[in-house]
């Protein structure tokens, strides 16, 4: 390690806190025109050629909005629920690995912020932490429908919570280790993705994803015709512009998350195989992004296509149906993991 | 898998209880569908013991051996030959067909009952497979408690008596028979330093008459219970009559055959002095409960009854068979079981078909019901006739060996159990007549109907086994040579001559997989004539490849085997 | 032939599987008599062939079928042996001649039974023809069979074809009573066959029959000592009287003619019953160690052929005086057997087949034609209606009357000429069954035929179609001629079945090769085959050598044979004029007698005899031992249950008094004393947790001062 | 030096985010600093080489048990403000000094064990050696099994009993 | 003992210390709730305190038992509060001075 050992973590968390903020606001571009496409409308056209620099029009705007506290909300929660809310959704990029190793400058480098031995427990943790923001909000705003709102996110979350960290351990039980750069690696030495291995995880784990962001067909804390907006309903200017950006930033976590594991992250397609070899000229980061750009349409995709759940079918389907095949899907994978 | 076959046959009826568990109360169709599935499976399961079954083995075969208790030496050791693989086959078997003919019968709590089913089936493969000694009192024991619901909950008539009667009978021959354990336990550590339960162990030791005599005893108190034994057979007829079809079909067809299992898998083999000392008192048991037995089924009016006693009868005959310690009878004690099993099993079957019509067993109820139904009319005659012991059918091969080899011993016991088969030809036919024919005046029995598909399929697998045993036993026969073998050489050396070979080079080294694959053209006029193939003859007399009856009774030139030391010669009907 | 001698068994076999799984549901009457008649055509042809070929190779072979019992290690009398049955098959001459009685008599029957069996039910036909083929091929298998074993699969198989059959018409109570009544008699014969064959099996180690026979010849003969090969003959004939319906084993016979007649006449006269016979012949070298018992089969045969012809001479049902004549026929074979001339035990055998089965036959177009009408009394005057089932039925009765030149008349002589010069006591009963028996078939003739009154049946009887009358007409050809098979050397014939029979009946001729079936002969076959032919020659010279034909024989024999014919045609004399010249005499002479006449019409009381002792004694020793059941031992262990309860109870109550008292004691003092510590609880989760910290507190001061 | 901050300054935190927790007015201000106070120990447990307890830490404990207590707080209404009540038996003072003495001792025996001659320093700044988790789980599934599997059956009896409590009797 | 360089002992103390801050709350507050948190965060200071004897040790033993801490905790939360609950849909109370049925 060098003395300038520090600063490169220090650039590495510059660029990929840059990058995702502005692929947020991108992502809310690429939502609203997929949105209007599949309803045969243009979407924004009016800021830039096609609307592409809608999002910073939007971003401009939110920064500029009078940012109003509610008289009788818990002021001191109100403020610091928006920051709970975000930082989770950002520090978890912290363990994601968007490529291997590259050479800059003749040094090599990873490409990646930190390679934890407990990665992905990592990522589960951090997002724990992120429903508080959504609680505490819905609490501060002292109003009724943002606090229904909340515990419905809150509810959700936790129960979704259970069946996605035990697909997460058969994909740990199947690689053998908790380190996100290991299971991409594991994914090399296996000659396979882990999707052909555990697809069952995958079917999983992309739904509790989808309930993990409130998005549809789960974006029940969100249900205007119910709670008027949900829980930030009383948000406005930046503090909502950063309830906002988390939401699209835990997408783009679920996105990343189920692309390391099951897609094998920055690997070409059949990485082993002889004749397909000519993919590897594309770099790795090449390929994540691409793969993490098909699961953020796919999210759009459903947005566009499904209807909302009602609230008690949800909870069942977290419970009744994913958590037994989360665990049958546990079991078996131990077996074979034991016995082959 | 094949290293845990054992085991796997073991608990798939547990765990199949356990998915019962999930399935929701309500959903009765499932529940059966479940139980039906996970019965079939098991016996599926089971055919490796048939079609794996290794002849020349001496050992246990497919045997798994684990730590269980170590500190007081119990083993988790499974192991079957060829005696517990039949049994075990029938169990599966018997264990599938009773959960079909419940499909229409149990109609409230389904899920227990079909739970208590499948538990009770572990209880019984586990006792057929255990080698330790512990391991099978704990499956002997397991057996009891689902047995008990079984005819507490699903049961007719006096069900509670008849299930605590047959509980508490059962429990205390279990205690008495536990310390029989424990004595011999005890005594093996003293004798060689080692607490063990392993049955391979405790039939090497040497134990003092006087405490085999002991052991003896307590183990035949237990065993007996269960076989059951004139005058421990009470319990029996009221348990059978009102247990639910299943519990009846498993206790007649597989648990009776515990002690019976018990007495050659232990008190013979360990206890072989005292095994040859009670003979007299075991055959004077068994004699009169053959001939009692079959009387007192003759004066049944309770169809059900009859058949049960009927039960004691045929177990008579198993334990004078087994108790002749001659090979002939031991096999012949061995065989029978698996044919009680068939053709009792689907006795009561019977019952439970008609009694789930008519909702009664009084056999003045019934009369000319072959005219209703004409293929149950036939299936019962089938039956009737397998277990009165009619040739080409399994009872009459088991009862001619039974009787065969304690004619060796003692002619008269022969001739008077023989008696047995002629009662039973009257106690049968006379059920046979008083339902099937005669006027079918009662309205109520003319409007029966004839046997479904699915009780078809109950019982074409038990017809197909009877006519398969009394046209072809020797696959089954063979299967239990080893078993007769080193339970012979144990208790009854002399019995047995030649012990190494007879079967091998006297007869035609058959196929098991069926008749007609190919006979070799082995003949056998007498014992033991020589073997066939084209042989140049030395005497000029008989031609080559001719066989004169004259020269093979003669035959001073073949290698017959010596004649055990010490068999004195007997008179035929000498005594 | 021999190669294929298992298709005799296996044609009536498929026929009876094709029949029972198929006929009783979708075929028609006549694809179902088709199906019966053919594959007993087939069989029958068969056994022409074996007959022809054993006639020409007097040897016996064995044709291996199958593993059956696979060797289990036993000692017997004879050391070290193996237990254990194949399935093999025997064909000798014995076996041939009575496969061509089994086979050629069933053929006919089977087409007799096509007509007489059309007025049931499609089902209850096809059910007819299964049974009928099955007994068939059980039958065959009985006559076939090679060892004990085989043989007893094919003698209880029939059985219970005659089970089936006698009681056919299972909804008549008195049917399915008979058919009972038929299975459990002759089981109480199989018991003693089957520890016969135990016996013997503990005897030569062997259950094989030419193995047995050899070695049955080298015992020395058991003319003083009940010695084991008594013993054993003895247990065998209990099982062939069970059979046979010898005393005191016969009562199954007459009630078994609840049964259609064809099955009368097929089983319970023709094959069946006839298989204690063979048993005897079949063992006859066993048999001929034996005297003893040989001395008791005579004296049974005998007796028994008395007195079922002295029963029959009263009976009024058509199909009983046959049955008790057969009963009686029977026992003459028995006697033959007994005085050792087995030969013409099977003679009167084959000829008795053909002659009864025509009567039986007979009977049953008479019964055919007067509707279902079986009582003697109520016909009459038949001659006119029927003239072939008349013509037919004198030539049997004729023929079991004993008159020249028909076949029972050589065959009863021959015995009457044996026993003659055994035992004349036994000649003298035999003489007067034939008396006897001449005049009961005569009544019968006489009431049927003739009598002035007019039959009373609501239309006119009418002769049988042509499928009933062809076989009586074939069958009494054949009582005709049959005989002439065993024409005695008196008469300037050759006594060829006697020859024909002697490989399989004489001691030294046990010869005997083995095969597999569906295999050629094994090399060497002819060699053995003239081999034994030119034995047989030698023997049969040494024969004539040894009893010329004498003077003094040859007049005993023609004395004889005069005598018999004589007392033939008194008997049939009598009848004609006490039943058709003077009706009138029977009836004085029953009222004159009348506690003889109740005797016989009671069939000596000896059904209720048995009723009395052993049927009843049976049920009340079962109903008696029920009793036991529930009441001592059942008894004993439900007191043992009261006991406890009892002990439980008084456990119960020291439990609540006392144990209960002390620990209520206990438990109110400790309420009353907990009043003076109730203070220190003031319900405040805090104070106890201080308490808590106070005593960590109290612990770490200790230990920070103990420092 | 670096670690002599992190470590002053996590105590800080852990223990100024301590008080906030017991003296805040509101309980749900209460639970929130509970939160940061177990955030702030599983970064301890980072620096003492536990890191996969601090995840554990901050799955369970964070993201699970104290969203529980939000949870609670948020559903029990509370018509009037819950420590109107006083009981006069109760001794707070006498508690708090009680703690307080307990702290002292504590301190002091640590202290006195630290200064020892025997005592043998391990300095926390050693390098951390990466990878804890499988020896934990090693442990835990080889000499801990027992152990490991009477705690699973706790929590399904935990499970099973709030069900219980919490369910409405109707 | 010095401020510098920081060893296990140090986290002995900061978990003492945390421990009493525990136990105070405890004492002072009445709100049932905040008594609990109060509890949890002495449980947290025993898990400070055994890894820290872990790091002293050398040895992960500590960890796994902090690990038995966790699920103890978890179940104790889940069981008390649900009791809470039931408590607080009788009496409409958490106010610890008001539980006292247990008094003498």
């Amino acid at each position: 390690m060098t003395s300038m050992g520090w600063l490169l973590p220090l650039v590495q968390i510059l660029i990929v806190l840059n990058a995702v903020l502005i692929a947020v606001t991108y992502m809310v571009l690429l939502e609203r025109k997929v949105i209007a496409w599949a309803q045969s409308r243009l979407g924004p056209m009016r800021v830039g050629p096609h609307g592409v620099l809608q999002p910073i029009a939007d971003a401009i705007k939110l920064l500029l909005k009078e940012d109003i506290t509610p008289a009788r909300a818990d002021k001191w929660l109100f403020t610091i629920a928006p920051i709970m809310s975000l930082v989770p959704a950002l520090i978890a990029f912290a363990v994601i690995p968007f490529g291997g190793h590259a050479r800059i400058f003749g040094r090599d480098v990873p490409l990646f912020i930190a390679d934890v031995n407990v990665g992905l427990l990592y990522i589960v943790s951090i997002t724990s932490i992120g429903v508080y923001g959504i609680i505490l909000a819905g609490y501060a705003s002292n109003s009724k429908y943002p606090l229904l709102a909340s515990l419905r996110a809150s509810a959700q979350l936790i129960s979704y919570e259970v069946a996605i960290t035990m697909m997460l351990v058969s994909v740990i039980v199947t690689a053998g280790t908790l380190s996100m750069v290991a299971i991409v690696e594991a994914q090399l030495h296996n000659h396979v993705w882990f999707v052909f291995v555990q697809p069952v995880a995958l079917v999983v784990l992309f739904i509790g994803g989808l309930a993990e962001t409130n998005r549809t067909p789960f974006d029940l804390a969100e249900a205007e015709q119910e709670l008027t907006g949900g829980f930030h309903t009383e948000y406005s200017g930046m503090r909502f512009a950063m309830f906002f950006l988390a939401e699209y930033a835990n997408m783009i976590v679920v996105s990343a998350v189920v692309t390391t594991l099951f897609f094998g992250g920055w690997l070409p397609p059949f990485p082993n195989v002889g004749w397909l070899a000519f993919l590897g000229w594309i770099p790795g980061w090449m390929w994540f992004l691409v793969k993490c750009f098909v699961f953020l349409y796919v999210f759009v995709w459903i947005r566009a296509t499904l209807p909302r759940y009602r609230y008690d079918q949800l909870m069942r389907v977290g419970w009744k149906v994913l958590i037994p095949v989360a665990l049958a899907n546990l079991f078996v994978t131990a077996i074979l993991k034991v016995w082959l | 898998m094949m290293a845990h076959l054992l085991t796997l046959i073991l608990f798939t009826p547990l765990a199949g209880a356990g998915l019962l568990l999930c399935v929701p109360r309500a959903q009765e169709q499932a529940i059966r569908w479940t139980a039906a599935i996970v019965a079939t499976l098991g016996f599926l399961l089971s055919l490796p013991l048939w079609f794996r079954y290794d002849f020349t083995a001496t050992g246990w075969q497919f045997a798994e051996r684990a730590e269980w208790i170590p500190s007081i030496g119990a083993w988790y050791y499974l192991g079957v030959d060829g005696y517990s693989a039949l049994l075990i086959l029938l169990t599966t078997l018997i264990g599938a067909i009773a959960v079909l003919c419940s499909w229409a019968g149990i109609t409230e709590r389904v899920k227990e009952y079909y739970v208590s089913l499948l538990i009770l089936q572990t209880g019984l493969l586990g006792a057929f497979m255990a080698v330790d000694f512990l391991l099978f009192f704990l499956f002997w024991e397991v057996m009891l408690v689902p047995m008990y619901f079984l005819i507490g909950i699903w049961g007719g008539g006096r069900r509670l008596y008849s299930a605590i009667k047959f509980f508490l009978y059962t429990l205390v021959g279990s205690v008495v028979m536990l310390l029989g354990i424990l004595a011999l336990y005890f005594h093996g550590h003293s004798v060689t330093g080692a607490y063990t339960f392993d049955v391979t162990e405790l039939q090497q030791l040497t134990i003092p008459f006087a405490l085999q005599k002991w052991i003896f005893l307590a183990l035949f108190f237990g065993f007996a219970i269960k076989v059951p034994m004139f005058p421990f057979h009470t319990w029996l007829p009221d348990a059978h009559t009102d247990a639910p079809t299943a519990g009846s079909v498993i206790l007649a067809a597989i648990m009776l055959k515990m002690g019976t299992y018990g007495f050659v898998r232990f008190s013979l083999p360990i206890l072989p002095d005292a095994s040859r000392y009670f003979v007299p008192l075991v055959a004077a048991l068994a004699i009169v409960g053959i001939v009692y037995g079959a009387l007192v089924a003759l004066a049944q009016t309770d169809w059900k009854r009859l058949v049960a006693y009927s039960s004691v009868s045929h177990m008579g005959m198993v334990m004078l068979g087994m108790f002749a310690l001659t090979p002939v009878g031991l096999t012949g004690g061995l065989l029978q079981q698996i044919n009680h099993g068939i053709s009792t099993g689907a006795l009561f079957l019977i019952v439970g078909i008609v009694y789930e019509r008519r909702h009664t067993r009084e056999i003045a109820e019934y009369g000319g019901l072959s005219k209703a139904m004409p293929v149950f009319a036939a299936v019962f005659l089938i039956m009737t006739l397998s277990s009165i012991g009619l040739p080409a059918l399994n009872g009459f091969i088991g009862e001619l060996l039974i009787l065969q080899g304690v004619y060796i011993v003692h002619p008269i016991w022969a001739g008077v159990g023989a008696v047995g088969i002629v009662l039973g030809a009257a106690y049968m036919l006379w059920l046979f007549q008083r339902t099937m024919f005669g006027t079918l005046d009662r309205p109520e029995n003319a409007s029966m109907a004839d046997l479904g598909a699915r009780e078809i399929v109950t019982f074409a697998p038990l017809i197909a086994l009877a006519v398969w045993i009394g046209i072809y036993p020797a696959p089954f026969i063979r299967r239990l040579e080893g078993t007769v073998t080193r339970v012979t050489a144990r208790v009854n050396p002399a019995a047995q001559p030649a012990v190494a070979g007879v079967p091998a080079a006297a007869g035609p080294a058959l196929n098991d997989t069926g008749a007609g694959t190919g006979f070799n053209p082995t003949l056998v006029t007498c014992d033991s004539a020589p073997a066939a193939g084209p042989k140049p003859s030395a005497t000029p007399s008989a031609p080559p490849d001719f066989v004169t009856i004259a020269s093979c009774a003669d035959s001073p030139s073949k290698p017959a085997p010596k004649p055990a030391p010490k068999a004195p010669p007997k008179k035929p009907g000498g005594r | 032939m021999t190669t294929f001698v298992w298709l005799l068994p296996f044609f009536p076999a498929a026929g009876a599987a094709i029949n029972g799984l198929f006929g009783i549901r979708w075929f028609s009457r006549g694809v179902t008599a088709a199906i019966a008649c053919v594959s007993m055509l087939v069989s029958l042809a068969l056994a022409i062939a074996g007959g022809v070929n054993a006639a020409r190779a007097p040897i016996a072979r064995e044709v291996f079928l199958g593993e059956w019992i696979p060797p289990i290690p036993a000692v017997t009398l004879k050391g070290a042996a193996a237990f254990h049955a194949s399935w093999v098959l025997l064909i000798d001459p014995l076996a041939a001649v009575m496969a061509l009685v089994v086979t050629g008599i069933g053929f006919l029957i089977h087409l007799y039974s096509t007509a007489y069996m059309r007025s049931e039910p499609r089902g209850s036909y096809a059910r007819f023809f299964c049974y009928l083929n099955l007994f068939c091929a059980f039958m065959l298998l009985l006559v076939l069979g090679g060892n004990f074993i085989v043989m007893f699969v094919g003698w209880e198989g029939v059985g219970l074809c005659s089970y089936l059959l006698i009681g056919f018409w299972y909804h008549k109570g008195s049917a399915a009573n008979a058919g009972r009544k038929a299975f459990i008699v002759n089981r109480i014969g199989d018991w003693g066959f089957l520890v016969g064959i135990m016996a013997a099996f503990f005897a030569f180690g062997t259950l094989d029959f030419q193995a047995v026979a050899a070695q049955a010849g080298r015992w020395p003969i058991e003319r003083a000592q009940f010695g084991g090969l008594s013993i054993i003959c003895l247990l065998l004939f209990v099982g062939a009287a069970g059979k046979s319906a010898q005393i005191p084993l016969y009562v199954w016979l007459p009630d078994a003619m609840e049964g259609p007649t064809p099955v009368s006449a097929l089983i319970h006269a023709a094959t069946m019953v006839t298989a204690g016979v063979y048993i005897v012949a079949r063992n006859a070298v066993l048999f001929s160690h034996a005297p003893l018992v040989l001395a008791i089969i005579a004296i049974v045969g005998a007796l028994t052929a008395l007195m079922a012809a002295s029963i029959a001479i009263v009976q009024t049902d058509i199909k009983r005086v046959l049955a008790y004549s057969t009963i009686s026929q029977l026992g003459l074979m028995f006697l033959a057997a007994g005085v050792g001339a087995v030969s013409a035990a099977v003679f009167h055998l084959v000829t008795h087949a053909f002659f009864k089965a025509l009567l039986f036959l007979g009977s049953g177009a008479v019964i055919h034609a007067m509707a279902g009408e079986q009582d003697l009394r109520r016909m009459g005057g038949l001659k006119r209606y029927l003239p072939v089932t008349f013509v037919t039925m004198v030539v049997g009765a004729l023929a079991i009357a004993g008159i020249p030149p028909l076949a029972g008349f050589f065959s009863k002589d021959e015995i009457l000429l044996q026993t003659f010069g055994r035992n004349r006591a036994l000649w003298v009963l035999a003489s007067i069954t034939s008396l006897l028996t001449a005049f009961y078939m005569f009544r019968l003739i006489a009431f049927t035929f003739y009598g002035t009154d007019e039959p009373s049946s609501p239309h006119p009887p009418h002769e049988a179609p042509g499928t009933m009358t062809v076989p009586l007409m074939i069958l009494a050809i054949g009582t005709i001629v049959v005989g002439f098979m065993g024409i005695p050397r008196t008469l300037g014939g050759a006594n060829a079945i006697e020859h024909f029979l002697a490989p399989s009946i004489a001691e030294t001729r046990a010869v005997a090769f083995l095969k597999v079936a569906g295999q050629p002969d094994p090399p060497g076959t002819q060699e053995m085959i003239a081999q034994a032919r030119e034995e047989l020659e030698r023997d049969r010279a040494a024969h004539r050598a040894a009893f010329p034909v004498s003077e003094a024989t040859e007049g005993r024999a023609w004395a004889l044979m005069l005598l018999s014919t004589l007392l033939g045609a008194t008997g049939m004399a009598a009848a004609w004029r006490f039943y058709v010249n003077h009706p009138e005499v029977p009836r004085r002479a029953a009222e004159r007698w009348s506690g003889v006449h109740a005797l016989l019409l009671n069939k000596y009381y000896v059904d209720d005899l048995y009723d009395a002792t052993i049927v009843r004694g049976t049920f009340g020793a079962a109903r008696e031992l029920w009793r036991v059941d529930l009441r001592l031992i059942d008894g004993f262990v439900n007191a043992w249950g009261v006991t406890t309860r009892v002990l439980a109870w008084m456990s119960h109550m020291i439990d609540k008094v006392g144990v209960d008292g002390a620990v209520n004691a206990a438990g109110w003092s400790a309420g009353e004393g907990s009043f003076l510590v109730r203070r220190g609880q003031t319900g405040l989760v805090q104070n106890y947790a201080l308490v808590i910290i106070l005593g960590l507190f109290g612990f770490l001061t200790v230990y920070l001062l103990a420092r | 030096m670096l670690e002599a901050i992190a470590f002053y300054g996590l105590a800080a935190l852990i223990l100024g985010f301590g008080v906030m927790v017991i003296t805040a007015r509101s309980a749900v201000h209460s639970v929130v600093f509970l939160v940061l106070n177990f955030l702030a120990v599983a970064v301890v447990y980072v620096v003492l080489g536990a890191e996969f307890l601090a995840v554990i830490q901050v799955l369970v404990y964070a993201g699970g048990i104290v969203v529980l207590y939000l949870f609670v707080v948020m559903l029990v209404n509370q018509k009037r403000t819950p420590e109107a009540h006083h009981d006069p038996h109760r001794k707070t003072g006498l508690g708090i000094m009680l703690a307080s003495a307990v702290l002292a001792e504590v301190t002091a025996i640590v202290v006195y064990t630290a200064s020892a001659p025997s005592a043998s320093p391990i300095p926390v700044s050693s390098p951390v050696v990466g990878g804890n988790t499988e020896q934990v789980g090693w442990l835990l599934y080889t000499d801990y099994l027992i152990a490991f599997e009477v705690a699973s059956m706790l929590l399904l009896a935990a499970m099973v009993g709030a069900i219980l409590f919490a369910r409405r009797m109707d | 003992m010095h401020l510098y360089p920081i060893t296990a002992y140090h986290y002995l103390v900061l978990a003492a210390a945390l421990f009493a801050l525990g136990a105070t709350g405890v004492m002072l507050r009445r709100n049932i709730i905040i008594l609990f948190m109060s509890i949890e965060l002495m449980l947290n200071a025993v898990n400070l305190n055994l890894v820290a004897f872990s790091r002293l040790n050398g040895h992960v033993v500590g960890q796994v038992f902090a690990l038995f801490i966790v699920a103890v905790a978890a179940a104790e939360a889940v069981v008390g509060l649900g009791i809470l609950l039931a408590f607080y849909r009788n009496k409409e109370t958490l106010n610890i001075d008001e539980v006292n049925l247990l008094r003498g």
